[in-house]
Order: structure tokens, then C-alpha cells, then sequence
């Protein structure tokens, strides 16, 4: 049944050239991310790592190609999977792994975990748990850069399976009402924990939600990083010139489970094997040659650096003392 | 000293402090246009135009969340409830955002915020428009709650809680806006966690905030009549709560008396209870006695609710049950 | 800027024809709910009556043309401003007014005023007054009827103001993935409070929202109880036969304020005017007379009928005893 | 009798309730085919149907109050919240219309409903998963609040809450359901707001409830090796409250403390202190102490958890407090 969901949203001739120069920065990232992700899944196993530890594997091209439309100065506000999102917008594996191993060195100093990352120089604004709940948050940043007359944009990340509460409508709502210069980016990923969007949406074409609200949107595969990047940056700059805020759904597919405690049964084995023929990285690299060009030197190189760069940020995390306090962050004297 | 309504102290408040931060604003369903459903931003619309003075849809949830984000960015939002029983709403804006993102992201963003508008039951507005909700707020780490009983401390404080880095839950009273009184001339704060002695007395003492404790000087009165001396003890702030001038009084009085609108399982009143008999017991010669709404959800009709909500007589008659009078 | 929203939402063309024994009746119904909130304001006035009043003066149309289409066996989920939604589901003006005087007689028996109607034999399900908050019972009310796989439809209201707020939204995202059969009845009177629909909604058009969900919709205006008879009963019959919800925007207006405290200066002196000349009861008489023929002694003498009924409905209030228990109603033993 | 889990006691609860009424059903988030985000449900699906155990989208604004319309008209819904942390976005269903419109239609209508899930902190899911609610819950008129600590208690008392008339707030642990023990064998319920002396004892009197009382029964363990026996006196249920075998049992001992998860301030212990006071003030010795987690919103990592929690050590503490011993 839930196969229908794995059809294409659209045509391969909507496929973007494949830049040398972007593509290989953005696979760099992406890569980045799936081995800082699966030396976490491996400390989690270890028990170097407790609570909850959601994955975004099979996901990356979504917030590395998103993130890549930005400029430094703008903001992101995610959810509670969204290692990923920290690492593209600047975190180091150093700071976000630490912050999973519960260390005082972590981006958060260990007060928040996983699910609670927050980047403060890198306006990476979290990080949130509780769903739908960061939607109004992200209206509230972007109502903050049109109070100023800033020309930032803020990216609002949400699942397909926050779609249906009463927070995200609300934010959507405020940001289509005030227009103000946000784009909220759907990672449809066809689950939410065991639940199929079929049975969880009356639509399942998110971005539908934006008729409600006169809202630009659009809609679009996200196994290709370089047409999330051209897509998300159309929405971006739009925000930025415009202040007009768009709603965009991008169709993607998680390879673990919800997070480390879901076997995933709701699934069948063909479905992922299917999903993983489009992992995004791997797809980016045989872009890379393939229509790039690039060597294979640069490329083993590149990967060589980023092994490196996460087995350091493991150790890093692993070195570093635990978190020790937490009575001065509650209030601010 | 100038003579003016709780409703004008509130707007001075923010008027005074929208002057001096440009960062300030003011949020809320009616609060521009309308000049407020209470008219406390009476005029605020035309000092400072629609960016600053924001009128919203219905959507607590989305408002607030907004005033969340606004804050973590570093504007100083005021987000205007129309009455706080609208924040259940968008309590988890308040609860799980607003609280706790200082403490999750370890220091790196701060949220100053004030949630206000008024609390408590008015007149015959039944039982979703009757709720005192302190005990829910005072609950939560990271917040601050504030509950003026005048003119002078309504002012005094809300300029305070704009100026303060945390989210501040500051809570009035549709009764009390036109309750005048004496507010100092030009600019001054009040300190968040100060309570203040309303009555000095030597027979018992009476803990109360916010609207109840007009109901309290009621009672002082008739009790005077009879004799009986209370000392009126004004936390003003619920949460910090100022333990020291309570415990000053009771262990002077050797009797207390706590007042508050609302349910009494879990009220907040319960809590002032517990910190008495447990740093003053050997000072106690009665039990602390707590007065507060009944146990039900507010009826319409008026006969019922003044049945329901804490009366003058019923602090008279807990404050002779103290004394072991009848 | 406000009278943008004055303009028809639709030609004349779509006039129902005048059946003079169903319009009598609906004419009948629509007189004694005016007449009624007439003497609750005067009551009000006195001092009679407390805390908030919210009439439906000019509404009328919408409540007693939407009912009409119901069966006895259906149900009806309404908001604070529902003196008419519930004497059209058979409430009496005795019951209601006793209610608005807080004696024990009211519907509620004093417990719960204006804005807490309930009747149970009618299957009038309140009376409520968080905004939005009542759409998820309403669609729950569905849901039990689809459980027992009874035919019963459920209708519910709400105001154009209360089409921004989360749990609106929750109730209709739920209503439209399980076909459950409720309708959604916007009574869109262009304010909420003080603030016109432009400056709440991004897209005035309520019904626009069904289309994030996939759920029918209709939309016309209200001044013709016949019209809204009409259209309201085809949505009634989809939601009984099919199991399809449907959100309806009626457009309306309330000639008083919100509440008896509300002067009503946000609007226009003509503003006010050109809609009173659409009032749906004199426009409704005017059609007895001009269209079905009817006679004016008919008229007269129904007229004198409920003249009566309301004054027998005050003195019936007024003289009945005031609520005197509430303790056994928080639980049930 | 069997000894089963928590989890499995509430699963046959469930089900042997849904075996007896057809009008009972279960709806919640992952509940059916996910057979429960903690396996609560586990089968129910297989056994019931769609129809009867309902996935819901993440709304649960919308889902409680379908389950509160639903009870209006005749069914007796379950209603499962992931956790109670997420109770927080519905919360105004279960005020404003759960809890009051039995009042508000002047007894026209029940509300015959169960809100359910875990409550307080699992392990390291920080601030915004880590709540202890009843405090809110206990403090609403309306609501029945249930806090099993055993799996006897957890099915007789769900299948109790099953069957009673009015809206039941039940919180369960997630760090409990694996706890298991002995239940009856059978049909059996246990009355609402009746307590449980979990352990007698004659020095001190502890009450505590849910998971904090497995802390208690390990504080007593140690307490017993020095020589002082606790009794433990688990109420259950914390609205109603059973007063008499809290207030019985301190006037034997003398001592009272109080030991439950959650914020300090306002938290429902404290409730429980000042009945104490109120009644048994001449047979205190000593103050009545509540311990509780500390005052901040829940960190990340595990060792600043274990600190911010009630602890076996933080128990023993205070009942040494109480007996005036170090
Ligand atoms: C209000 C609320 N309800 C329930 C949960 C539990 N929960 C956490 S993630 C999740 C699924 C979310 O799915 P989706 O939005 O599609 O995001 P994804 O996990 O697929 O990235 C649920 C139900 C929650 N965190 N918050
Ligand atoms: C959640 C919530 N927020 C605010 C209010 C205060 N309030 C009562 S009615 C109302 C306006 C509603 O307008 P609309 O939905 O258009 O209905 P109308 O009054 O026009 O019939 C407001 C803001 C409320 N009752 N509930
Ligand atoms: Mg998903
Ligand atoms: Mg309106």
C-alpha cells in the first residue's frame, strides 16, 4: 500500500546541471553527516549516547541542499532530527557529538541533547521536541528580521507528520497573514514514527496546505541535492525580496527507523532497498563523475578528510569532560 | 503623588518602556485597533503604529510561539492575552518553549518575554472565562509570575518584567483596571521577588495577591471592628516568592492565614502553606489556614459564583478559627 | 477598506424559489430568535442579565436556514453566540431566557448562561466559548455516529474569526481523513470582535481551507434563509448518504457588537445600514408577501403569536426561582 | 496469582474492558498497527479493528477533543497520549471542556473518558519530555487523577477509570512498565481515591505514589538497616485524595514525608503537607517535608539527571530530618 507514495513527484528532466565546484562542497557535506550520524548510531550502541537518537540518514540532500541557499547571517529552526541541519549551518561533529555524549564541550553544553541542539553564532535556533511547537517559533524570527528591516530569511524545517496540528497551522497562518520572509520546508519522509502518510493525511501533497493561506509553494524529489538547492533557493530568495513566505514539500525517505529504538517493521524491506537505489549521497557522488568530472583523487581525498574529521569529533566527544552544571542556564540573573 | 486606575498604570508601563527600547512591542488579539478588549493599550496605536502595537488573529498558540521566536533574536516582546484562560491554548509556547530554551541550548539564548492580560473570574462569565491559573504557572521552572494588586506595583512591576532577560507571566485582573490609587511620579521599577506588607498587624497574618486581597482588607476591617489586628503580607510575586517578609510576619503573628482565588487542591496558596509550617512551626500556635475558591467549575448565575469565590466572611471566619475565637 | 467585503458572493440567479410553507415556518422561527435576543437586551440593560451577551441580531438566517435541514436525531455544536442555533433546535425561549437570568429553569439550569446552552433531548450540544475549541467535539459527535453507523448528521458552527486557531484545524484535518459526517458551518459576520477579516485571514474566503484537507466546499451568502436551506441541505445529505464533511462559508453580519459592552465603532454607520437593508427577517417576510402570496392577516396573526411567546418567555424568566446548587454537577457519583 | 508487567496489566485492563462494553474504544497516536509506542496496546489491533483501536495523525487538540465529543453522546473513549508531555497542546480540551461541561449543561452531560500514557521522565529525553503534569491535573475540579505504582494497581485501577462517569486523567511510567508483580487472578477493580499502605512501619510515614515510590521502598531498605522503619502509604489516586490513611497513618508515626517526581514549587506534595498540618498538626513532631526533583526543566545528560531527581539518598535525608538524627 504504501508503495504508491514511492512514485516520482515529477519528471528527470527537472534536474539541475551538475556544478563541479557547488556539488562537491555539497557533497562533502552530506557526507559529513551520514558518517557523523553513523559514528553516533555506533556510540549509541555502545551506550555512549542515552535517550532518544533520531537519524537522518537518506535524508541529507534535503537540509545540505536547503541550508546551501542561505547566507550565514540567516536562520534555521528544525526539529528534533536535525543533526544534520546544526552540521550544514556550521556545527561542528566536534560540538554536536559531544552534545550527544552528554559532554560539557557539546554545542549545548549537555543540557540538551540530541533533540535540543542550538548554535547561537551560526543562528542555528534549535532543536525542538514537542511537534509543531517550532513553527510559530520560526514566524517569530522572521516577524523579528521584518520588525528591523533585516533582509534575513529563516528556514523552518517540519515532517509530514507534523502537518496535522494545531501549532504548525497557526505559524503558517501568522507568516502568510504578516508575510514575512520565512520558508517552511516539509521533509515528507512517508513516516511519521510507524505511521504512513496515508493515515495520517486526508492530502498527502503537503504543500497543498498553502492554498489555505495564499501561499506560494512548491513540491519536489529530494534525492538530488543540487535541485533541492536550486528549488529552496528560488523560495529563499523570495522570502528575502519579497516577503513572501512559500511552503514547499520536499519527498524524501529516512533509511533507519524513527529513531534508535524503532525496528521500522512498518516497512517493507523492497521499499527501503527501492529508496536506497536514490541515496542522495551516493547519487551525488555518481554525479560527480559522471557529469562533473571530477576524479576519483579529489574525491578519495575529500572522503579520507571527512573520516578523519569524524573519527577526531568522536574522539573529541569521547575526551571531553561531562556536562557539570545546569542551575545558571534556567534563569539569567 | 498622582492618583490613577491599575488600567493606566499598565499602560504607562509599557508606554514609558516602549519609549525606551525600541525593541519593545506589544502583541495580541485587539490590542491596536480596538485599543485593547480593556482599552489597557488605549492610544498605544496611535503613539507607535501597527509594527510595534501588532493586532493578530485568533491563535494564541501561533502569537505566542511568535513572541517566543521574536525574543530569542533580541526584540522584547509583551504578548497580550485577552484573558489568561486563553493561554491553556498556548500554554506549551509558554511551558515548553519559552521556559526551558535557556536551559536546552546551555546559556546561548535568553527569552525576554512578557505574557500578560487578566486572570482570574470577572462577573458571571461562567466556567471557561473563570480561571486563576497562577498554581499552573508558578509550577514551572524558568518562568517568573507577577500578580499586582495596585495601581503602584502594577506599574512598578510590569516595567521591571519588561526589562527582565526571562519570560515573565504577569498576571491582572478585569476588576481591578479601574481600581484607582497613588503611583510615584516619573520613571521606577519595582523588584521582581519583593513582596510588600499592604496592613501592618500584630494578631495574625494574612497572605495574599492580586484581586483577593482587596477582598482581604475587606475582612481586615470587619476584624478591626472585632478587635482583631491582621497583618496584610502582599508577595506581589509568586514565583521567586518572597519567603523572609512572610516569614517575618508569621513568626511575629504566630498565626497565617493564606488568600487566593481558585481551586484549592494544588492551589498555589498550599505552597505558601508548606514553606510556613515548615521554617515556622515552633512559631505556629494554629495551623495555616488556606482560603480559596470552591471546588468546582464557576456557575453563571451570580448567587452561585459569589457562593463559590473567596469571600470577606469566609477570611473573618479563618482568621478567628486561627485565633481559636468564634 | 472594509466595505470590499460588502460585494455579493454570488448572482441573484441562484435564488431559491419561495415555498410558502417552509419559508412561513423558517420566517417564524428566524421572528421569535430576534424577538427573543430583543428582550434579552432589554433585560440586559435592567441589569436582568450578566456577564457576556453575544446576540446573533442579523445572523439569523444562517442558524435557522441550516437547522431546518437537519432531523430531530441530528446534532448541532455551536459557539457563544447561540441563543438561535439552540430555539431552532427546539430550545425554548422560556429555557433560554430563564438560562440568560440564571434561574433554575434555564436549559443549563443557571450554570451556564448565554454561552453555555445545552440541551439534550434536542441534541443541542452547547454552547461553548474557547474559540475553536468546539470543532473537535463537534467532529467527535461524527465520529460516534459513524461508530454506531447511525445516519445522523452533526452540524457545526464557527466564526470566521476562529478559522485561524489550531484546534479549528485539528478538528476539520480529522473530520476530512476519516469521513466523518459533520458539516462546518462558518457564520462569517466579517468581524471577530473588532478586527475585520482582512486583517485576520490571508485569504477571506473560509472555504478556501477545505482545500488542504480535500474536503467539499461551499460558500454563499446569508440572507436568504431559503438559500441557505438549500445548500446547507445538500452538504447534510452528502455527509448522511456519503460519509462526506463539507465547509461552508455564509457570509453575514451581526447588526449589534460583539457583546452588549461592545459600541461596534470599527464599523461604519453605512456599513451598518447597507446590510440592514439585507436584513434575512424582513427579507424573508418581504418574500412571503411579493413571492408566495402569502396573507397579511397570517402574517399578523404569527406575528402576535410570538410576540407572545416572548413576553410569556420574560415573565416566565423573571418569575422562576434563581440556580441554587452546583456541587453535584462538577462529578457525576 | 500472575505475576505480569505494568504494561501487561494495563494491556488486559484495556482489553478485558473493551471485551465488556463495545462502546469503549482506544484511540492514540500509534496505538494500533505500531501495536503502541511502548507496546501498551500491543495485539488490541488484531483483537478490536480499526474501527475500535484508532491511529490518529500528531493533533491531539483534535484527537481529545474527539474523544470528549464522543463521550457527550454515549461512547467511553480511551484516549492513549504518547507521553503526558504532549499533553500540554490539548490541555484546553481537557480543562475547558472535559472537566466542565457536565457543570456548564447542568448535569446534562457526562464526559466518561480516559486520558492515559506516561508521565514524569523516561531516561535522558530531556527538558521537554521529562515533565511530571499532575500537579495541573490534580489542581482541576472535573478531573479524577490516577497514579498507579504496581501493575495490581495499574489494571484494577485503569478498568475502575474505565467504567467511572467522569473524565480520568491516569498516568502511567514509562520507566514502570516493565516493572512487574502480582495481580489477581480475574475480573477485579479497585475503587477511585482508596490508598495502599505499600509497606507498614511505625517511625515515619512516607507517602509517595507512581514511580517515585519505588525510590521510597529502596530509601526504606537503607533506612531499615539503620534501624528505622517507614511505613510507605501510596495514595493512588491524587484527586480524590484518600486524607484518612495518610492522616491515620501520621498520627501514629508523627512524621510525615512526602516524595514525589516533579517541580518543587506548587508541586502536589505540597498539597499534601498542608492537609497534614491542617489535621494532624498537634501529632507532628516534626515539619512535614516534601522532597521532589529540583527546580529547573529537566538537562540531557545522565549524571545531571540522576541530580535533578528524587533520589533514595534524598529520601533517607529527610526522613533523618524528620527524626532529628543524621
Ligand atoms: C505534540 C507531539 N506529539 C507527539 C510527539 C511524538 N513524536 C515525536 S516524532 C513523531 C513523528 C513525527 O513525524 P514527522 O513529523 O513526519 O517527522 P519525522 O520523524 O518523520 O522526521 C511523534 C509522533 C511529539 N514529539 N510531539
Ligand atoms: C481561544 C480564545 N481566544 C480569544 C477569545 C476571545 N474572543 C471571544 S469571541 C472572539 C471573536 C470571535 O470572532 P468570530 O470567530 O468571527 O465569531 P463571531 O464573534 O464573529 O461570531 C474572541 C477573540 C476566546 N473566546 N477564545
Ligand atoms: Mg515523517
Ligand atoms: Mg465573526
Amino acid at each position: 500500500m504504501s508503495t504508491r507514495t514511492l512514485e516520482r513527484i515529477e519528471p528527470r528532466e527537472r534536474e539541475v546541471p551538475a556544478d563541479k565546484e557547488l556539488l562537491s562542497k555539497l557533497y562533502r557535506q552530506m557526507l559529513g553527516i551520514r558518517r557523523m550520524e553513523e559514528a553516533a548510531a555506533k556510540a549509541y550502541a555502545q551506550g555512549k549516547i542515552g535517550g532518544f537518537l533520531h537519524l537522518g540518514i537518506g535524508q541529507e540532500a534535503v537540509c545540505v541542499g536547503a541550508i546551501a541557499a542561505l547566507r550565514p547571517e540567516d536562520y534555521v529552526v528544525a526539529t528534533y532530527r536535525e543533526h544534520g541541519h546544526a552540521y550544514a549551518k556550521g556545527t561542528s561533529a566536534r560540538a554536536i557529538l559531544a552534545e550527544l555524549f552528554g559532554r560539557k564541550t557539546g554545542i549545548s553544553k549537555g543540557l540538551g541533547g540530541s533533540m535540543h541542539l542550538f548554535d547561537a553564532p551560526n543562528h542555528f535556533l534549535g532543536g525542538y521536541g514537542i511537534v509543531g511547537g517550532h513553527v510559530p517559533i520560526a514566524a517569530g524570527v522572521a516577524f523579528k528580521c521584518k520588525y528591523l528591516e533585516e533582509k534575513r530569511v529563516t528556514l523552518c524545517f517540519f515532517g509530514e507528520g507534523s502537518s496535522s496540528i494545531g501549532g504548525f497551522f497557526e505559524g503558517v497562518a501568522l507568516a502568510a497573514l504578516w508575510k514575512l520572509p520565512v520558508v517552511f520546508v516539509c521533509e515528507n519522509n512517508l513516516y511519521a514514527m510507524g505511521t504512513p502518510l496515508y493515515r495520517s493525511l486526508s492530502v498527502e501533497d503537503v504543500s497543498m496546505k498553502a492554498l489555505a493561506f495564499g501561499m506560494a509553494r512548491d513540491r519536489f524529489d529530494g534525492d538530488d541535492v543540487l535541485r533541492v538547492h536550486g528549488r529552496i533557493t528560488e523560495a529563499v530568495e523570495r522570502a528575502r525580496d519579497e516577503g513572501e513566505p512559500t511552503m514547499i514539500e520536499v519527498r524524501t525517505y529516512r533509511f533507519r527507523g524513527h529513531s534508535m529504538s524503532d525496528p521500522g517493521q512498518y516497512r517493507t524491506k523492497e521499499e527501503v532497498e527501492e529508496w536506497k537505489k536514490r541515496d542522495p549521497v551516493s547519487t551525488a557522488r555518481r554525479r560527480l563523475v559522471e557529469e562533473a568530472k571530477a576524479d576519483e583523487e579529489m574525491l578519495k581525498a575529500l572522503e579520507a578528510e571527512v573520516k578523519e574529521e569524524i573519527e577526531d569529533a568522536v574522539k573529541f566527544a569521547e575526551e571531553s569532560p561531562p556536562a557539570d552544571e545546569y542551575l545558571p542556564y534556567t534563569y539569567k540573573e | 503623588m498622582a492618583v490613577i486606575s491599575y488600567r493606566e498604570a499598565l499602560n504607562q508601563a509599557m508606554t514609558e518602556e516602549m519609549e525606551r527600547d525600541p525593541n519593545v512591542f506589544l502583541m495580541g488579539e485587539e490590542v491596536g485597533h480596538y485599543q485593547g478588549a480593556y482599552k489597557v493599550s488605549q492610544g498605544m496605536l496611535a503613539r507607535f503604529g501597527e509594527r510595534r502595537v501588532v493586532d493578530t488573529p485568533i491563535a494564541e498558540c501561533g502569537f505566542a510561539g511568535v513572541g517566543v521566536g521574536a525574543a530569542m533574536v533580541g526584540l522584547r516582546p509583551i504578548i497580550e492575552f485577552m484573558t489568561w484562560n486563553f493561554s491553556l491554548v498556548a500554554i506549551d509556547q509558554i511551558i515548553n518553549n519559552a521556559a526551558k530554551i535557556r536551559q536546552m541550548s546551555g546559556g546561548q539564548f535568553t527569552i525576554p518575554i512578557v505574557f500578560r492580560g487578566p486572570g482570574g473570574c470577572a462577573v458571571q462569565v461562567a466556567a471557561q472565562h473563570s480561571q486563576a491559573l497562577e498554581a499552573f504557572y508558578a509550577h514551572v521552572p524558568g518562568l517568573k509570575v507577577i500578580m499586582p494588586s495596585v495601581p503602584s506595583d502594577a506599574k512598578g512591576l510590569l516595567k521591571a518584567a519588561i526589562r527582565d532577560d526571562n519570560p515573565v507571566v504577569f498576571i491582572e485582573s478585569e476588576t481591578l483596571y479601574s481600581v484607582t490609587g497613588e503611583v510615584p511620579p516619573g520613571e521606577y521599577t519595582i523588584s521582581i521577588g519583593k513582596g510588600d506588607v499592604k496592613r501592618p498587624g500584630k494578631d495574625a497574618t494574612i497572605v495574599s495577591w492580586s484581586k483577593a486581597l482587596h477582598t482581604v482588607v475587606e475582612a481586615a476591617k470587619l476584624l478591626d471592628k472585632e478587635g482583631i489586628d491582621v497583618e496584610i503580607v502582599d508577595p506581589r510575586t509568586l514565583r521567586p516568592l518572597d519567603d523572609e517578609i512572610i516569614f517575618d510576619s508569621v513568626r511575629k503573628t504566630h498565626r497565617c492565614v493564606v488568600v487566593g482565588e481558585g481551586w484549592p487542591v494544588a492551589h498555589f496558596g498550599k505552597e505558601i502553606a508548606y514553606r510556613v509550617q515548615k521554617m515556622c512551626l515552633d512559631d505556629l500556635d494554629a495551623p495555616v489556614e488556606v482560603v480559596t475558591s470552591e471546588d468546582v467549575p464557576m456557575p453563571y448565575a451570580r448567587n452561585l459564583e459569589l457562593e463559590v469565590l473567596p469571600a470577606a466572611k469566609d477570611v473573618v471566619d479563618a482568621v478567628k478559627a486561627a485565633l481559636y475565637v468564634e
